[in-house]
């Protein structure tokens, strides 16, 4: 049916096409700016969910909706994509989320203002991520991975704070690098690959997954490509340095972007790529990813104990919740997939809210110093500090709200990993990763304490500019924050999307 | 060992010394003019190799233009004299990656054309050369120009006093 | 006459023009360096054409359109290294590091 | 174990013959939470701005409760229900369910549940009366009320961890309710952090039975423990681990420390949360997985010697405290060791029995305290005195608790208490079998007969420094409202006559219900033990009679000399884990990580020395070269 073959296409494509027209108005039509792009991102959140009303839940192991045209002949590069899954709800989170940005952006704009621009890049990194979580063939997945950099660099160098330029320069200079390896292994594995069908090299991500690249020595350098390219982008440690510099001083919406989803595109690409692709170096490898991705929870969750920006906070809180999606990666069962894939939708949303909040936090007080702002904020403004309390339970994973689910099937899995794997290993990840559950409870319990609770600071107190949650912002957040609960009392909306994926994933190594 | 080869062998040991020369010369000057020897021999090498027009062309680009333009360049910046002035403290890494390159690149070129031979054929005709940059290669040829003519704009516009 | 020998001349030069490169301080000397890159390419490319002698000479053709782009390369590049000696007062690469954060 | 254990089989059949009530048990958790959303959403639109709805969804729960309590009762135990939904898959061939287990158990801890909920939220009716966020504060007690009836009807085990869990953030806001004052939220972080860290023991539990029985339903898992498919050390890590849980949730040795300051809630919160139910849920725990702690002896002498330490240790800090919740709140930790030694002994059904009347009496004394407290305005005892006389009904009620608490007949502390003393001396005298040590048996009855003793002192203490003597507080107290004294009133009735629930020799006894381990042991009555305890009770209300009845300038206690000091300072465990542990990882570990300049090596390497970057680029050019075409 033409409707199946062309949604995906749709949803990637319809916000680079707002971004054309945007490019396209004249300077100072500021109004007509901000609605083609409350348009285009809408369309791409229609396409969204016309995708998942024609998604067959029965068959999610399967690649759907699937589109398959020529594109560069000459090096096999086809212009494929196809979603399932694993790559739906990602999908979903990236078209919602935008959505939500683009609203958010119709009123709360970040300094310098040039809204032509601002929305333009947005609509442009939609595309990126939307097509990287369709994509299914390696070029076209690099390209996608890549324009989502140039997009994100300007929206922090332009519109983001303090040291925007050096923290643009930086996250620009450590995803290339990364990419720049997975580059590399790409191309190793489209030289050693044949595909059956026409007997020539192939960057069909399918096809791939039933090569064999040659020794296990080369299959391990181009895990290495690979593993560099994606784990700089999740980020796990010890590559995370770029993350609070990016996450702090980017834009609110920057930030609940860069959070949300560009994140999930490290972790999407161990499970699209690197796992099922060579399955025997992903068992090797498993152990030392999981070493670090415990590493990166505790080490997330020591350094947000200690910082008093509440967005460089939030930020570290990041490379801890990502660093249990790894964890349910690297134990290589059905449990610890599912339960990444849930983690990655759940941080996408509960981490995105909180960005919004802190993005909106600092829009009234103008600092972003927890000391500063607080206490007693939740006395000043009593729903947003209401939001804010959920929020942050959420994120510290109270079951019921949806960052319960992801933490603790990881850690269940990490109990009992995939055969293969060493499991009094894995089982002291599990311990540690329960040590940095209570650590995380412990800084954002406390960040409460410090910025919500107690009597108003009196700067503060009298402040007519301060104003509590405003229409537009209630807009934008109900959604995610129905999300958080809805994923959390029902986790099966998600886990009965990815099953069927996962099941066939967790496969290779059983 | 064919006419050909002497030849060969000569212009190569020519180019090779004029390169080393180049690098290490303690006199910018000095080391522009091995340039050109080492320009000219290559030239003379591809009319060697049957490139008539390729040769020629080099001869006259890169000795008539090229190399008038870097010693230009040198005199316009006060080039210092001295080896300390003209290197800088990884002559030890640069000569390691410069022979490891090196090393691994012969290695490679003898691995994988080790048996492979040039016979001789008569030299490609200029007018064939005219030919195939107008039909096969005529949009690349027009691509370039337009380099050029962005290097002349770029240039002119960085290099004006403003 | 055999093919690698050519090819290894180009080695050569290339590696040359690498220690240029790394080596010098001097940016007029490392453009040089770069030039003795590209000479290096164009040899390899002449050789290959002569070994391969199709109807069209490709490699000849190519090997015209890099000592194009050399040339553009060393305009633009001079440019650049009289717009820095005017503003520093010196054209040492290593004294320049502006990439540094 | 029981037939209602192996009820298993027929668990589907039963479902429907066991009839609507024990059927439809699930509501009985669901209500409260409906009543939540309507609190929140709609609640400062009522008129009585939500609490009614608080009021009526667990009026409902309640009745329910009572209705299958008593159509079991009635019915001599019957079979254990089960029913369950698939919530979501996990994988190839796992999947998590939603689902009910409705034994004995489970009756009578929704009996407690609703109960002390139900006259909680009656009594807050008065008690936080104008508080600023009194529809926030029904909504809350709503999610603690639910999530502790989930807790309790859970079939497996992750749906018990997830009430566990939400019962612990509903302290966490209980306590934190007046979060305007800092010692508040102090006190809210602390509890939910020191039993969060109970809880990740427990986690690992939980993980330890799934992988040896590839299953969460508590059920099941029970089988397989009997049927001796799990092997003794998998048990006994799984029970040892679970236990962590409990010394979190119950605040026993060494994580005891968060419920003392916990009684910064609201009183009446305390009552509910801190002394009748959360506080309870470990030892639930424990009984509701009591055949995985009985296949492992040292798991079981573990869980009694803790019980043992931990019941002596709070009983001497219940001494010298001041603050009137305080003393309760040691109190609690008390007795609550009391409910884990007698598990521990083997003695499962008088542990329920006790948690059964500690439920009613020490909500008693905490609202009673409440009442006390809304009435001075004050938590110091020191303030306190002479209140017998403007507050008759207060003082009656709280007499009647305390008289029940320290354990004389026939209130319904005794019994309880009585039992887990016997049992654990016929441990001890080996004349039935036990699966823990006899001798740890022989300890628990000695330490037990010390604290019983404490305990009388120190209630003894409390009512004559609370009620008798002269007034020594500010203004002039009076009596509390209905809605107030109505509830003291029921639970002091409850406190009269529970214990006969558990008379030795009537029917099959409290344990023939609950049929927690030991079902086939018919506790017995020694008169000999009977009077030991009486005399040590009375012993110990004398000793406080003779030191307080008229209050001294000087307290008496201060003539343990050092002793006295440690007291004060909680055996200085506060200090400790503040500079041992939280202090070093707040500030020290995390500020050296966090603060440290981090890249330095990629420092070293962004040179911006465009050659530099150049030979590192040519290198791996070149080394990658050769390693594609090596390989």
């Amino acid at each position: 049916m033409m409707l199946d073959e062309w949604v995906l296409t749709v949803a990637v494509f319809a916000p680079l096409a707002g971004a054309g027209v945007i490019a396209a108005l004249p300077k100072g039509r500021e109004a007509a700016v901000k609605m083609s792009a409350l348009v285009a991102s809408g369309v791409a959140l229609v396409a969204g969910v016309i995708a998942l009303a024609r998604f067959d839940f029965g068959s999610t192991g399967e690649m759907q909706l699937g589109i398959d045209k020529g594109w560069i002949d000459s090096i096999g590069a086809r212009y494929h994509m196809g979603v399932d899954g694993i790559a739906l709800p990602l999908l979903l989170l990236t078209v919602l989320l935008t959505f939500l940005c683009v609203l958010y952006s119709q009123r709360i704009m970040p300094k310098p203002h040039k809204p032509k621009g601002f929305f333009a890049l947005i609509l442009l990194l939609e595309t990126g991520m939307a097509g990287t979580f369709t994509a299914l063939d390696l070029v076209l997945f690099f390209v996608f991975w890549e324009l989502v950099l140039v997009p994100m660099y300007f929206l922090i160098a332009v519109w983001g704070s303090e040291r925007k330029e050096y923290s643009a320069i930086k996250f620009f200079l450590y995803t290339l690098f990364g990419s720049v390896f997975m580059l590399l292994g790409f191309l190793a594995m489209y030289f050693r690959s044949v595909d059956p069908a026409t007997g020539k090299h192939t960057f069909d991500m399918l096809v791939l997954q039933h090569q064999a690249f040659g020794s296990p020595a080369f299959e391990h350098m181009i895990f290495l490509g690979l593993f560099l390219g994606f784990a700089i982008k999740v980020p796990m440690w010890p590559f995370h340095t770029w993350l609070p510099d990016a996450h702090g001083d980017a834009p609110t919406v920057g930030s609940v972007l860069l959070a949300g989803i560009l994140l999930k595109m490290g972790t999407y690409g161990f499970i699209r790529i690197a796992l099922p692709m060579l399955p025997e170096r992903a068992v090797e490898w498993a152990p030392y990813i999981g070493a670090l991705a415990v590493i990166s929870i505790l080490y997330g969750a020591l350094n947000c104990l200690a910082q008093k920006d509440i967005k460089r906070l939030i930020a570290f809180s990041s490379v801890g919740h990502m660093g249990f999606v790894m964890l349910g990666i690297a134990t290589l069962t059905d449990v610890g997939i599912n339960a990444a894939v849930f983690g990655m939708v759940a941080h996408g949303i509960i981490t995105g809210m909180l960005f919004f909040l802190a993005g909106s936090v600092y829009e009234r007080y103008h600092t972003r110093v927890i000391d500063d702002i607080g206490p007693g904020m939740l006395l000043k403004l009593p729903r947003m500090g209401a939001i804010l309390a959920f929020s942050a339970i959420a994120s510290l994973g109270l079951p019921g709200l949806a960052g319960f689910w992801g933490e603790v099937l990881a850690l269940l899995a990490a109990f009992n990993p995939a055969r293969g794997l060493s499991s009094p290993l894995f089982r002291a990840y599990a311990v540690l990763g329960g040590v940095g559950t209570i650590l995380t409870a412990g800084y954002f319990l406390w960040l409460l304490q410090r910025l919500n609770l107690g009597q108003v600071r009196e700067r503060w107190a009298n402040d007519p500019h301060i104003d509590d949650v405003r229409p537009v912002e209630v807009a934008a957040w109900s959604p995610l924050l129905v999300g958080i609960l809805a994923l959390g009392v029902y986790p099966r909306a998600v886990l009965e999307m990815t099953g069927g994926a996962v099941s066939k994933l967790a496969g290779f190594f059983s | 060992m064919t006419g050909q080869e002497m030849a060969f062998l000569a212009l190569g040991a020519i180019a090779a010394a004029g390169g080393v020369a180049v690098v290490t010369a303690r006199n910018v000057v000095h080391g522009a003019l091995f340039l050109v020897a080492v320009l000219a021999a290559i030239g003379a090498l591809f009319l060697l190799l049957g490139a008539e027009f390729v040769g020629w062309v080099q001869i006259l680009i890169y000795v008539g233009a090229i190399v008038v333009l870097l010693l230009f360049g040198l005199m316009l910046t006060k080039a210092p004299l001295g080896r300390g002035a003209l290197d800088n403290q990884q002559r030890g890494i640069a000569a390691i990656v410069a022979t490891g390159t090196f090393a691994m690149l012969t290695w490679l070129v003898w691995h994988a054309f080790g048996d492979e031979r040039i016979t001789f054929v008569r030299a490609v005709r200029t007018a064939d050369i005219g030919n195939a940059l107008f039909t096969s290669y005529v949009l690349p040829f027009e691509a370039v120009s337009v380099l050029l003519l962005a290097a002349l704009v770029g240039a002119i516009l960085l290099a004006k006093k403003d | 006459m055999s093919l690698a020998w050519v090819l290894t001349l180009g080695a050569l030069l290339f590696s040359l023009g690498i220690y240029g490169v790394l080596a010098r301080r001097n940016a007029v000397l490392v453009l040089m360096g770069i030039e003795l890159m590209l000479n290096a390419v164009n040899v390899n490319l002449i050789a290959f054409d002569a070994w391969i002698r199709q109807g069209n000479a490709t490699g000849q053709i190519f090997a015209l359109f890099i000592i194009t782009v050399a040339a553009a390369e060393v305009g633009v590049g001079l440019a650049i290294v009289l717009l820095v000696f005017r503003r520093r007062e010196t054209i040492n690469v290593d004294e320049v590091n502006l990439l540094k954060w | 174990m029981v037939a209602v254990l192996l009820a298993h089989e027929e668990a589907h059949a039963t479902a429907q013959a066991a009839g609507f009530f024990a059927g439809n048990a699930w509501l009985i958790p669901a209500l409260p939470f409906v009543a939540v959303g309507v609190i929140v959403f709609f609640g400062k639109r009522f008129r009585g701005k939500g609490a009614e709805v608080g009021i009526a969804a667990t009026s409902i729960s309640w009745l329910l409760s009572v209705i299958i309590l008593v159509t079991r009762y009635v019915g001599g135990g019957g079979p254990v229900v089960l029913r369950s939904v698939r919530w979501f898959p996990l994988g190839r061939d796992l999947g998590l369910g939603l689902g009910m287990r409705l034994d004995g158990l489970t009756s009578i801890m929704f009996v407690v549940v609703t109960t002390v909920s139900l006259l909680v939220q009656i009594y807050s009716l008065g008690y936080m009366h104008g508080d600023r966020r009194y529809t926030w504060y029904y909504a809350a007690l709503n999610i603690f009320t639910g999530s502790m009836l989930n807790l309790v009807i859970a079939d497996n085990l992750m749906q018990l961890l997830i009430g566990w869990e939400l019962v612990g953030i509903c302290s966490y806001l209980l306590i934190g309710h007046w979060w305007e004052e800092k010692p508040n939220s102090d006190a809210a972080i602390k509890a939910f952090i020191t039993t969060k860290t109970g809880d990740i023991p427990f986690l690992i539990g939980v993980f330890v039975l799934f992988a040896a029985a590839r299953t969460f339903n508590i059920t099941e898992i029970i089988h397989q423990v009997e049927d001796g498919n799990l092997s003794h050390v998998t048990l006994t890590a799984a029970a040892i681990l679970l236990f962590g849980g409990a010394i979190g949730k119950s605040a026993q040795f060494p994580l005891h420390v968060w419920l003392p300051d916990a009684m910064a809630g609201p009183t009446p919160v305390s009552a509910l949360i801190h002394a009748a139910t959360m506080v309870t849920a470990g030892v639930f725990l424990v009984a509701r997985l009591f055949p995985v702690f009985e296949a492992s002896p040292q798991a079981l002498n573990e869980v009694a010697l803790i019980g043992a330490f931990t019941m002596l240790l709070a009983a001497l800090l219940a001494m010298v405290q001041d603050d009137i919740k305080r003393v309760l709140a040691y109190s609690t930790v008390s007795q609550l060791a009391y409910m884990m030694a007698a598990l521990g002994v083997g003695a499962g059904n008088a542990g329920i029995f006790h948690l059964f009347t500690h439920a009613w009496f020490k909500a008693l004394l905490f609202l009673g305290a409440g009442s006390v407290i809304h009435a001075v305005h004050s938590n110091n005892m020191s303030e306190m005195g002479g209140l017998r006389k403007f507050m008759p009904h207060t003082y009656r009620t709280f007499l009647i608790g305390s008289v029940a608490l320290a354990g004389i007949p026939p209130l319904a502390g005794f019994w309880s208490k009585d039992e887990i003393l016997t049992e654990a001396f016929r441990v001890g005298a080996r004349t039935i079998p036990a699966h823990g040590s006899p001798v740890v048996g022989s300890i628990v009855y000695g330490v037990g007969i010390v604290t019983a003793f404490l305990t009388a002192f120190y209630m003894s203490r409390a009512v004559h420094l609370t009620f008798q003597g002269e007034y020594r507080g500010h203004g002039r107290p009076h009596e509390s409202p209905a809605t107030m004294t109505g509830p003291l009133w029921v639970l002091a009735g409850l406190s009269l006559v529970a214990g006969f629930a558990g008379f030795p020799g009537w029917q099959k006894g409290f344990g023939a219900w609950v049929g927690v381990g030991g079902e086939t042991r018919v506790p017995e009555a020694h008169l000999l033990l009977i009077a030991v305890s009486v005399v040590v009770a009375l012993a110990g209300i004398g000793l406080g009679r003779a030191l307080y009845a008229r209050v001294p300038a000087r307290d008496p206690l201060l003539r343990l000399g050092w002793f006295h000091t440690l007291l004060v300072n909680k055996y200085y465990l506060d200090e400790f884990y503040m500079r041992g542990i939280v202090r070093p990882i707040r500030d020290r570990v995390s500020a050296a990580i966090g603060t440290r300049k981090g890249g330095g090596i990629l420092r070293y390497l962004q040179s911006g020395d465009v050659q530099r970057y150049a030979a590192a680029l040519f290198a791996g050019v070149a080394i990658l070269a050769f390693l594609f075409t090596k390989f």
